[in-house]
């Protein structure tokens, strides 16, 4: 499968159109407010067309996960090659680009979220031009994480998104930015540098024999270190099941987990969605936690499928507590982003357990939720940015009523709300229904424990739809106008998705269902142990 | 030795002879045109930038000249390389800093300084004979003594010239008894004769340990490395800036270079065999690699914990550089030629950075006046590009990709996963961790804090901004595209029979 | 006990004598002078091992150039007709105890190392070696030789900087 | 009683003891300094003792001989330093000269 | 495609067009947009009518459309793993169409009047579109998942009308409460499906019948099976309102009196049994028993309470759990069309009862409009009465669904009712469980007393405010004329021409039991035997109910009408009684103080935790950092700066420690190089 356009391949456009804009964002004066507001948009949307280009010319029989020949618009140049000692080998590192079903979605998703960012950053105006800039280089981080297949390349972009964060929560944040911004920048690097030095232990433990020249080589292909084959006799990592391959397994999980967050790793994530601007939650919340579950589908699960399988019941329990203290812990909250904050920590819950049932629903719900909620808490965010821009406050107990005062934005926020909760006809609700469907069949208990979840969730999110819209407006409210163009350019796209993946989640799973296939199967057939609970 | 060779072997040290001819010169001028400061800086240069064009002539040479005194090779070579390019770094910095244009009556002394002290570290890198290693090692001693003093009307400069005297001279005295006490026990002082005698395994242990230490001692000193590197913060701290920025990277690297070959070609055991290709064994009861595992691990934490409660960003940067100098330390416990190149490796991205680095702090200083942190307030608004820049260098001092920084680190870290040091190598990447915290620190008051009232723009000529250029293009550059580097440093490892 | 082993405790004792008086000796003067003594202790060992010609250059540059320079550093730094010529010490406990350590391992080391030595020990004829330096100076330690040269200049001029007076009054 | 090569080495040790003894403890940066060559001095006569007991050979003379001039440009250098001090804190006593410090 | 499908498909669908039409021009059209919905409702009905007789006369047993919506392109347990959704009509589904659509149909006519002056007119219509679409759809599903996914959509549905009036807080929390104790009963429901897919990889009833049939069974163990049925049933419990889950139906009343009739009396709240008749199949003896003894324990509880109540709407919703209690027990013992057919014949006459009790509360509402009386509460029972004057049509209706309900001969409810109380007799015969018909006749007399005391005090007598009665008058012919049809279909002769026997109705010939599939040792008494015991149980019933209604009502008009007893005194006597009834046996209390209260408590400590423990060991965050500020002031300020990293923590504690060293005395530094090198010579030299 290949797609070029001016015979570079749409990958490399998807990834570095951002950077275009962002060089373009930087030449500008910075007197030319709208000339940037508008290039940062139109490159976004650039990138959004060339998705939707990508999501159409995807061929959905094409599993990927560990086969490089179903990986589809692949781009393969070598980058660094050293013609090395023979201690190390000859470090070859390849510029290695390619996506299948698992992250064909989150390409989709990431342009998408970016370019609804951007519209939703219209009303920045503290040093707009850095801003634009920072956020267009964040958008590139984020796209190369989904698209390389280069485990170094991966790690590359992994953390050049991480300086961008730490500056458009920092400088653009809320009262307590500093702490949050440091906060989010720790947290991850910690995990970082642990996921460091598991890649560089699988470097040295996978050797493939090298096309040009046919001898062997390390490298850090990560289709290759799928590939039990390839691991190096008396390396780190060879065999199966080892100490040390858990180890390893632990380390790139920790490094993971900081991101999506599971508990007790998820401090980070309140903090930081609070002080962030709007449209800095969103990208928090609509894609940067898919990196973590998305980097366990595609690098920690197919690498160790051992040490997956030995580690599935932890992950499992893991993904019930996310679950459940997630949403314990919004119904306590009085700030309504802190509440949609911890909203996420129980929904991305589901996705852990989802994944975590290692079978084809479990991991189709997982990825479909992945997507459903970067949409949903998307439009979540967006709506507390609208009512935060009017009322400049957050505090869910100051309002009341809105619904007769702003019936745009309410209409908007019903779907929201409800698409959260799970409602049928709204995507939330498959996702959630397979998560649970497919963990059920590996965790009888665990699973029954969460699905208890949609009960507290409906009761938080309905309690704070009524605290905040029903009920009566209180007089200092008078003032509030209804939802305007911009807010809605931004929301209804979202609100169309959801609801349309709610009537019709073939649109995305039969992108999906292939590649989920491919893992689970792989999973399990590389280790060969059924897992019971 | 007769005379013919010897003036074949003055051609092989041709460039540190450029060097001391253009220190004679600069002197000279110094002395008919004293006010022509321009000129110095200009001979300077010239003559440094002739001695690089004759070390690129080096490059494949291999032979150990003056009757073992010396080594000509692509190790040595490669140093000096470093050393030049920071020389001239350093030469045109001290164009742009007020304090040392304040001294403009003896601006030609600092250049013969600074010259005087690039040639004793190009010496230092090639010396294989423990009298030349105290020689040279003194002469970049004595020089960086008087240099760090070099603005003697401040109180502080003077100060560090005495600590660092003191300090120096102790150091290397201790370094003496333990070279004399190889003497007496292999009755040679070329480190090649000194392996072969120690092959024979008639040394005894403990005193080839405490001859050892004493060696380390020296060297210790010399790369700041705990707990010999006590001078250092103070030193760095009350040198003029231009001199910091040189001794935190030239001396550094010279003191690096001396003690990789020290060790390498006195203790390695040639006789075992089974190892794989390129790395090598130390000989039996030479605990040297405990004792540089030990010293590297405490180097880095202790500079990285320190230096969180720096609020002088020079001083910050002083405990900085220490905590750098442990990470490249691990790349001497491998014992492999791949380790060296790593340290080689990181020499290079160092010199851009962490010059890069002392350079924004020296024009920030020299317009500010101050080099508290709290007084870097809201800089990203004074001057967007400096801040831009220095953010990115201490970015890169992290470690954090895609700077040259992150190739640095990636390269040791690489070896030592690849020796299976994997603890040493956690505790490594911790490291890096709480490093970033305080350069961030310094980011951070300089975008997400304000100044109380806006200060003004402040804005920098244009030469200084190209010399920024040209520290901070590489700095990026060799994050993403370091084939041709990391080659070459590992071309470069081969020594004098190795 | 021959007239060797006289000369040479009788040299010892003077070493370590005076040694001892410059480091504990309250006054710097004395230090100074003890210093003088020690020199010429140390020069008269260098004779013991027949190094004739370092014996002579021990006295000539120590005696007649280093140790001139610290009298008038000390002439310089402290006016010698009040008593402010004294030197308190410090931390001397620790000291005490890390040197003594020192001091026992070393001699431990020394007294346990079986050093590199030829096994002719004893008489060996008392020669000059002034030739042989001489050659060596010119053919094998040549480039150490031109660096001391290097050092020396350096010295001078970092020397006469530092130390020069400044003439322009504008001082911190 | 045979005069042998461990009278000598022992005499060189206690020389550095002291040496490092007067570095460590005495305030004045002059009996600093005599510390110093102190140290120098003892490695010296290790140098040539060793020479002397490894069969004359010339590399220990040699070495003392380099030490020695060194010793002297160290010294000068030192005193210039000295001075300086002198001149901008009006003491030499090492430990009063202490305004770098965390 | 067949044409029944697509006639099918566009009953469904219709409400659903409604919707979307009215959710995005209804406030163009205002009041125009009721009559809209109201059409669409009128065609629909005509067509749900038209596939009933279609079905009717067709020999087949079900119209079955499946097709693949979702493939997983796997296999799970050897079977390839998809997820069929769509439509079925037989006999029962057809049945309930009309039912359905008829009530929403009539409500809709109701409305127009009962909600004209309402602020938001258009939305209340377009939600009631949306209802109907979501109801239409749990009865015509073929499958669990689609069942389940309709089955929140109602929920949903019923939420926004309840919390139509959102501005008053007890209509906001009416709304809440019954979406989330909806929810509960799902969440039981959603894991019995689980366990179902896991089992069959298949949600569709067929299929899984099949399964079961085949003799594959849950995990391959009985239990397993009956946990199955009864988690299936859970979804029951929360939407029929039955105990323990029913405290959310009368908080309900809080949503427009049409709104209760058309959800709270006639379909959603009916769901629940339709959902377990259509579970029957796979029921074990024991979860049958269990369901019987479910709904018994509902009726008896509701029935008690409806006793004392005061609200006419309060009293309505009562009665309506205790009837639903009676349909499930009907299902549960056996007696499944019984209970379907109580279903539909309550679904007519309760659903007119509340059109009425609007009426009636229409009128007062005005009336108290009139006199400008805001304090008393128009739905009170005791300010009414005397209206059978002022408003006729109201009263007869009423009085003729008064009678039904109290299963009174003639009547469609007398029907349904008794075959149910045969059907327990029968259960009783064979399994021994005599509490149940017991329980049944009981509430069957309570029933009949309870509801002709609410008949008795709002139109008997006079209307104690004369001032006030004097604004009393008849409600438009929009309200009426639902309330005359309601009360024709209440007459015995719609279901069957024999006045006492069901059996011989078109209903019993139509909707049979269906066949069970599940293992003889575990299944209840087989559908012949049970039958043949009704037939004989049936006339012995018909006395004792009869008498016991009769008795009931002799009471209610003694006491209410006569007086011979006085209320008060009764109340007084029955002191602790009355209000322990009139507190509705205390569960809102029990469930505030238990669930709710340790589900927010246990919130609020789980936050804390997070806030100050987890953050603080993962950070150091809060306490630790005051205990560090001894060491150093600047500490706290650097802990606010953003050191809070535990690690970080303790290496600023380190750091702290270390940078003592740098005391800026060089000797001090030389000390410690020395004492350093000795400890290395020491160390490494030994």
């Amino acid at each position: 499968m290949e797609l070029k356009i001016l015979n570079i391949g749409i990958l490399t456009w998807l990834t570095f159109l951002p950077v275009l804009g962002m060089i373009i964002v930087l030449l500008l004066p910075k007197e030319q407010k709208s000339a940037i507001r508008w290039t940062s948009l139109f490159s976004t949307l650039v990138q959004v067309i060339f998705a939707f280009l990508l999501f159409a010319k995807f061929d959905r029989s094409l599993g990927g996960v560990n086969s490089a020949a179903t990986m589809q618009f692949n781009e393969l140049f070598n980058w660094i090659n050293i013609k090395s000692s023979s201690w190390f080998g000859i470090i070859k590192i390849d510029y290695y680009l390619g996506v299948d079903g698992i992250s064909m979605p989150m390409v989709f998703l990431t342009a998408i979220i970016s370019c609804i960012a951007v519209i939703s950053s219209w009303n920045i105006e503290k040093s707009i031009k850095g801003y634009f800039a920072l956020l267009l280089l964040l958008d590139t981080g984020m796209m190369g994480v989904f698209v390389s297949l280069d485990f170094f390349l991966f790690y590359i972009f992994w953390e050049v998104m991480l300086l961008p964060m730490y500056f458009l929560i920092g400088v653009w944040g809320g009262p307590r930015r500093e702490y949050a911004a440091i906060k989010f920048f720790l947290y991850t690097l910690l995990g970082s540098v642990l996921l460091l030095l598991a890649m560089l232990a699988l470097y040295f433990s996978v050797s493939v024999i090298d096309p040009v020249t046919g001898t062997k080589i390390h490298t850090f292909n990560m289709i290759a270190m799928m590939n039990p084959a390839n691991f190096d006799a008396g390396s780190l990592l060879a065999g199966a099941s080892t100490y040390w391959r858990y180890v390893a397994y632990v380390a790139i999980f920790i490094g993971f987990a900081i991101k999506v967050p599971i508990f007790p790793f998820h401090t980070w994530l309140p903090d930081a969605h609070v002080e962030a601007p709007t449209a800095i939650s969103v990208i928090l919340a609509g894609v940067l936690l898919k990196m973590g579950t998305y980097g366990l589908m595609r690098v920690a699960f197919p690498i160790f499928p051992d040490a997956a399988m030995y580690f599935l019941y932890p992950l499992a329990f893991l993904g019930f507590v996310n679950i459940i203290y997630g949403a314990f812990c919004a119904m306590a909250q009085k700030d309504f982003k802190k509440l949609i904050a911890y909203s996420s920590v129980s929904h991305m819950g589901i996705v852990i357990l989802g994944m975590a049932a290692m079978n084809t629903q479990g991991m189709v719900g997982a990825m479909l939720q992945m997507f459903n909620h970067g949409t949903i808490t998307a439009m979540l965010f967006l709506i507390v940015g609208v009512i935060y821009d009017r009322a400049h406050t957050r505090g869910l107990d100051d309002f009341g009523g809105l619904m007769n005062k702003m019936p745009g934005y309410s209409g908007v926020m019903v779907i929201a709300f409800f698409a959260a909760i799970g409602l049928p006809g709204l995507s939330g609700f498959i996702s959630e229904a397979f998560s649970f469907l497919g963990a059920f069949q590996t965790f009888r208990w665990l699973t029954i424990a969460s699905a208890f979840g949609i009960v507290l969730t409906a009761g938080y999110m309905l309690w704070t739809l009524q605290r905040v819209f029903l009920g009566t407006l209180p007089e200092k409210w008078n003032g509030l106008t209804d939802i305007n163009a911009r807010e809605l350019t931004m929301l209804v796209p979202l609100a169309i998705i959801v609801i349309a993946l709610g009537v019709y989640p073939n649109l995305m799973l039969d992108v999906m269902n292939t590649s989920a296939n491919t893992l689970v199967d792989f999973v399990k057939g590389s280790v060969g142990l059924a897992v019971g609970n | 030795m007769n005379t013919e060779i010897i003036l074949q072997n003055l051609s092989l040290i041709a460039p540190e002879l450029i060097v001391v001819a253009t220190l004679c010169v600069v002197l000279l001028a110094h002395l008919v045109a004293r006010k022509n400061t321009q000129l110095m800086m200009l001979l300077s240069v010239t003559g440094l930038l002739n001695a690089l064009y004759l070390l690129t002539g080096n490059i494949h040479v291999t032979v150990s000249a003056f009757s073992g005194m010396l080594s000509i090779d692509p190790f040595a070579t490669f140093f000096k390389i470093v050393i030049v390019l920071a020389t001239i770094a350093v030469v045109l910095m001290s164009r742009f800093s007020d304090e040392i244009n304040a001294e403009h009556t003896t601006i030609g002394e600092y250049y013969f300084l600074v010259l005087s002290m690039c040639v004793g570290m190009m010496f230092m890198v090639g010396s294989s004979n423990l009298i030349m290693m105290y020689l040279t090692l003194e002469l970049a001693g004595l020089t960086s003594y008087v240099a760090s003093g070099f603005t003697r009307k401040a109180k502080d400069s003077s100060e560090a010239s005495l600590k660092y005297l003191l300090y120096g001279a102790f150091s290397s005295g201790v370094m003496l008894y333990g070279m004399s006490l190889i003497y007496g026990l292999t009755g040679t002082l070329d480190i090649a004769g000194i392996n072969r005698v120690l092959m024979q395994g008639s040394a005894n242990g403990w005193a080839l340990i405490a001859a050892s230490i004493f060696l380390i001692v020296g060297f210790g000193y010399k790369i700041s490395a705990v707990p010999f590197h006590y001078w250092t913060p103070d030193v760095y701290e009350g040198a003029p800036v231009t001199i910091t920025a040189f001794l935190s990277v030239a001396s550094k690297a010279a003191g690096f270079a001396m003690m990789m070959r020290a060790f390498k070609v006195m203790f390695i055991d040639s006789s075992v065999t089974n190892l794989p290709a390129g790395t090598w064994a130390l000989i039996h009861g030479v605990h040297v690699q405990q004792v540089i595992v030990v010293i590297s691990v405490m180097t880095m934490t202790l500079g990285n914990l320190v230096a969180l409660w720096q609020d002088n960003v020079k001083r910050l940067l002083a405990y900085s550089s220490i905590a750098q100098a442990g990470y490249m330390l691990l790349g001497l416990v491998v014992l492999s030629n791949d380790g060296f190149a790593a340290v080689m490796v990181y020499f290079v991205v160092y010199l851009f950075m962490n010059l890069g680095s002392f350079y924004v702090v020296m024009l920030i200083s020299n317009k500010i006046k101050s080099e508290h942190i709290d007084s870097y307030r809201g800089l990203g608004k004074r001057t967007p590009l400096l801040s831009v820049a220095l953010a990115i260098f201490l970015i890169s001092l992290t470690g954090l990709p895609p700077t040259a920084g992150f190739i640095g680190k990636w390269m040791i870290f690489l070896s030592l996963i690849n020796a299976k040091m994997v603890l040493i190598a956690v505790i490594g990447v911790i490291n890096s961790v709480i490093s970033l915290y305080y350069y961030v620190r310094v980011i951070r008051n300089m975008f997400l804090r304000d100044e109380n009232e806006f200060s003004g723009t402040i804005t920098f000529s244009l030469p200084q901004q190209i010399l920024l250029l040209s520290l901070l293009v590489p700095t990026l550059y060799l994050g993403l595209f370091f084939n041709n580097l990391v080659a070459f440093a590992q071309y470069s490892v081969k020594m004098v029979g190795f | 006990m021959n007239l060797y082993e006289i000369i040479f405790y009788a040299f010892a004792v003077v070493t370590v004598g005076s040694a001892c008086v410059v480091v504990f000796s309250k006054n710097i003067i004395y230090s100074a002078f003890a210093l003088l003594f020690t020199f010429f202790g140390v020069a008269g060992l260098y004779v013991l091992l027949n190094a004739d010609f370092l014996a002579v250059t021990q006295l000539l540059i120590y005696v007649g150039g280093i140790l001139v320079l610290l009298l008038f550093g000390v002439m310089l730094t402290s006016n010698v007709v009040s008593i402010n010529v004294k030197s308190g010490s410090l931390h001397i406990l620790a000291a005490v105890i890390a040197v003594a350590l020192l001091a026992g391992s070393l001699s431990g080391i020394i007294v346990m190392t079986d050093w590199f030595v030829t096994k002719s020990t004893g008489e060996i004829t008392l020669q000059t070696t002034s030739k042989e330096i001489g050659t060596a100076l010119i053919s094998t330690h040549v480039l150490p030789f031109e660096i001391a040269s290097v050092i020396l200049l350096v010295a001078v001029v970092g020397a006469a900087m530092m130390a020069r007076r400044e003439r322009s009054k504008t001082n911190v | 009683m045979e005069i042998t090569l461990t009278h000598f080495l022992l005499i060189s040790a206690v020389l550095f003891s002291l040496g490092v003894f007067a570095v460590i403890t005495r305030r004045n940066a002059i009996m600093v300094l005599m510390g110093i060559e102190l140290i120098l001095n003892s490695a010296n006569i290790n140098f040539l003792a060793f020479s002397r007991y490894g069969g004359m050979n010339i590399e220990g003379q040699m070495a003392a001989i380099f030490v020695i001039i060194l010793a002297a440009a160290e010294a000068a250098v030192a005193l210039a330093i000295v001075l300086n001090i002198y001149k901008r804190f009006n003491t030499v006593n090492v430990d009063e000269i202490s305004i770098l410090k965390d | 495609m067949t044409p029944h499908l697509i006639i099918a498909l566009a009953v469904l669908l219709l409400p659903l067009v409604s919707f979307i039409f009215l959710i995005f021009f209804g406030k163009r059209l205002t009041k125009i947009s009721g009559h809209i919905g109201t059409t669409f409702l009128g065609i629909d009905l005509l067509l749900a009518i038209y596939l009933f007789f279609a079905k009717l006369y067709d020999t087949a047993a079900s119209w079955d459309f499946t097709f693949s919506w979702i493939d997983f392109h796997t296999t799970l347990n050897n079977i390839p793993l998809k997820l069929d959704i769509g439509i079925m009509v037989d006999n029962l589904t057809a049945a309930m169409l009309v039912v359905v659509t008829t009530v929403s149909a009539l409500v809709h006519l109701f409305s127009l009047a009962y909600m004209k002056d309402d602020v938001r007119y258009s939305r209340y219509y377009s939600f009631l579109g949306l209802f109907t679409f979501s109801m239409l759809g749990i009865v015509l599903t073929n499958n669990y998942f689609m069942m389940y996914a309709f089955w929140e959509l109602v929920g949903v549905s019923s939420y926004l009308l309840i919390g139509h009036w959102y501005e008053k807080k007890s209509a906001a929390d009416a709304g809440k409460k019954a979406f989330i104790v909806n929810r509960v009963g799902d969440f039981g429901f959603l894991v019995g499906i689980m366990i179902v897919w896991m089992q069959f990889s298949t949600t569709t009833f067929s299929g899984i019948f099949g399964a079961i049939g085949g003799g594959k069974i849950p995990f391959g163990s009985d239990t397993w099976l009956t946990i199955a049925g009864l988690l299936i049933f859970c979804g029951a419990v929360g939407k029929s309102a039955q105990f323990p889950l029913h405290v959310w139906l009368p908080d309900a009343m809080e949503g427009p009196t049409p709104v209760s009739a058309l959800i709270h009396a006639a379909t959603m709240v009916a769901a629940g049994v339709y959902l377990v008749a259509r579970t029957f199949p796979i029921l074990t003896a024991d979860a049958l028993v269990i369901i019987a003894y479910t709904g018994a324990i509902t009726a008896f509880i509701a029935a008690t309470i409806a006793i004392v109540q005061n609200d006419i709407k309060k009293i309505l919703a009562y009665s309506t759990i205790s009837q639903l209690g009676y349909m499930v027990m009907g299902l549960g013992v056996g007696a499944f069309t019984s209970g379907v057919f109580h279903l539909v014949t309550h679904a007519a006459f309760k659903a007119g009862l509340f059109l009425g009790s609007g009426s009636v509360i229409y009128a007062m509402h005005n009336a108290l409009h009139h006199v400008n009386d805001h304090h008393t509460d128009a739905q009170d029972v005791r300010s009414m009465g005397g209206l059978k004057k002022k408003m006729p049509i109201t009263f007869w209706t009423m009085l003729m669904f008064t009678l039904a309900i109290s299963g009174v001969p003639l009547t469609s409810g007398f029907l349904s009712k008794d075959e149910i109380l045969a059907g327990t007799l029968s259960f009783a015969h064979f399994t021994g469980h005599s509490a149940i018909p017991f329980i049944g006749f009981f509430v069957a007399g309570l029933t009949a007393f309870y509801m002709f005391r609410m008949l008795i005090l709002t139109f008997f007598g006079d209307h104690h405010d004369a001032h006030r009665a004097e604004h009393l008058h008849e409600s438009p012919w929009v309200m009426t004329v639902p309330l005359i049809v309601f009360a024709v279909l209440s007459f015995f002769a719609w279901y069957s021409f024999n006045p006492i026997g069901a059996k011989d109705g078109w209903f019993y010939a139509k909707i049979t039991t269906p066949h069970v599939v599940v293992p003889e040792h575990i299944a209840a008494t087989p559908t012949e035997e049970f039958l043949e015991e009704v037939h004989h149980q049936h006339n012995l019933t018909m006395l004792i109910s009869v008498g016991v209604a009769g008795f009931g009502i002799l009471m209610a008009f003694v006491i209410y009408y006569w007086k011979k007893i006085s209320a008060d005194a009764l109340e007084k006597a029955l002191k602790s009684v009355h209000t322990f009834l009139y507190r509705k046996w205390y569960f809102d209390e029990l469930y505030d103080a238990t669930v709710v209260a340790g589900t927010i408590g246990l919130a609020k400590v789980l936050a804390w935790f997070d806030a100050k423990i987890i953050d603080g060991i993962v950070n150091g965050a809060g306490s630790i950092t005051k205990i560090t500020s001894v060491i150093s002031g600047k500490f706290d300020t650097y802990v606010v700066d953003g050191l809070v990293n535990f690690t970080a923590y303790f290496a600023g504690l380190f750091g702290l420690i270390f940078r003592k060293i740098q005391t800026g005395k060089v000797q001090t530094y030389i000390l410690f190089a020395v004492v350093g090198m000795m400890v290395f010579v020491v160390l490494f030299g030994m």
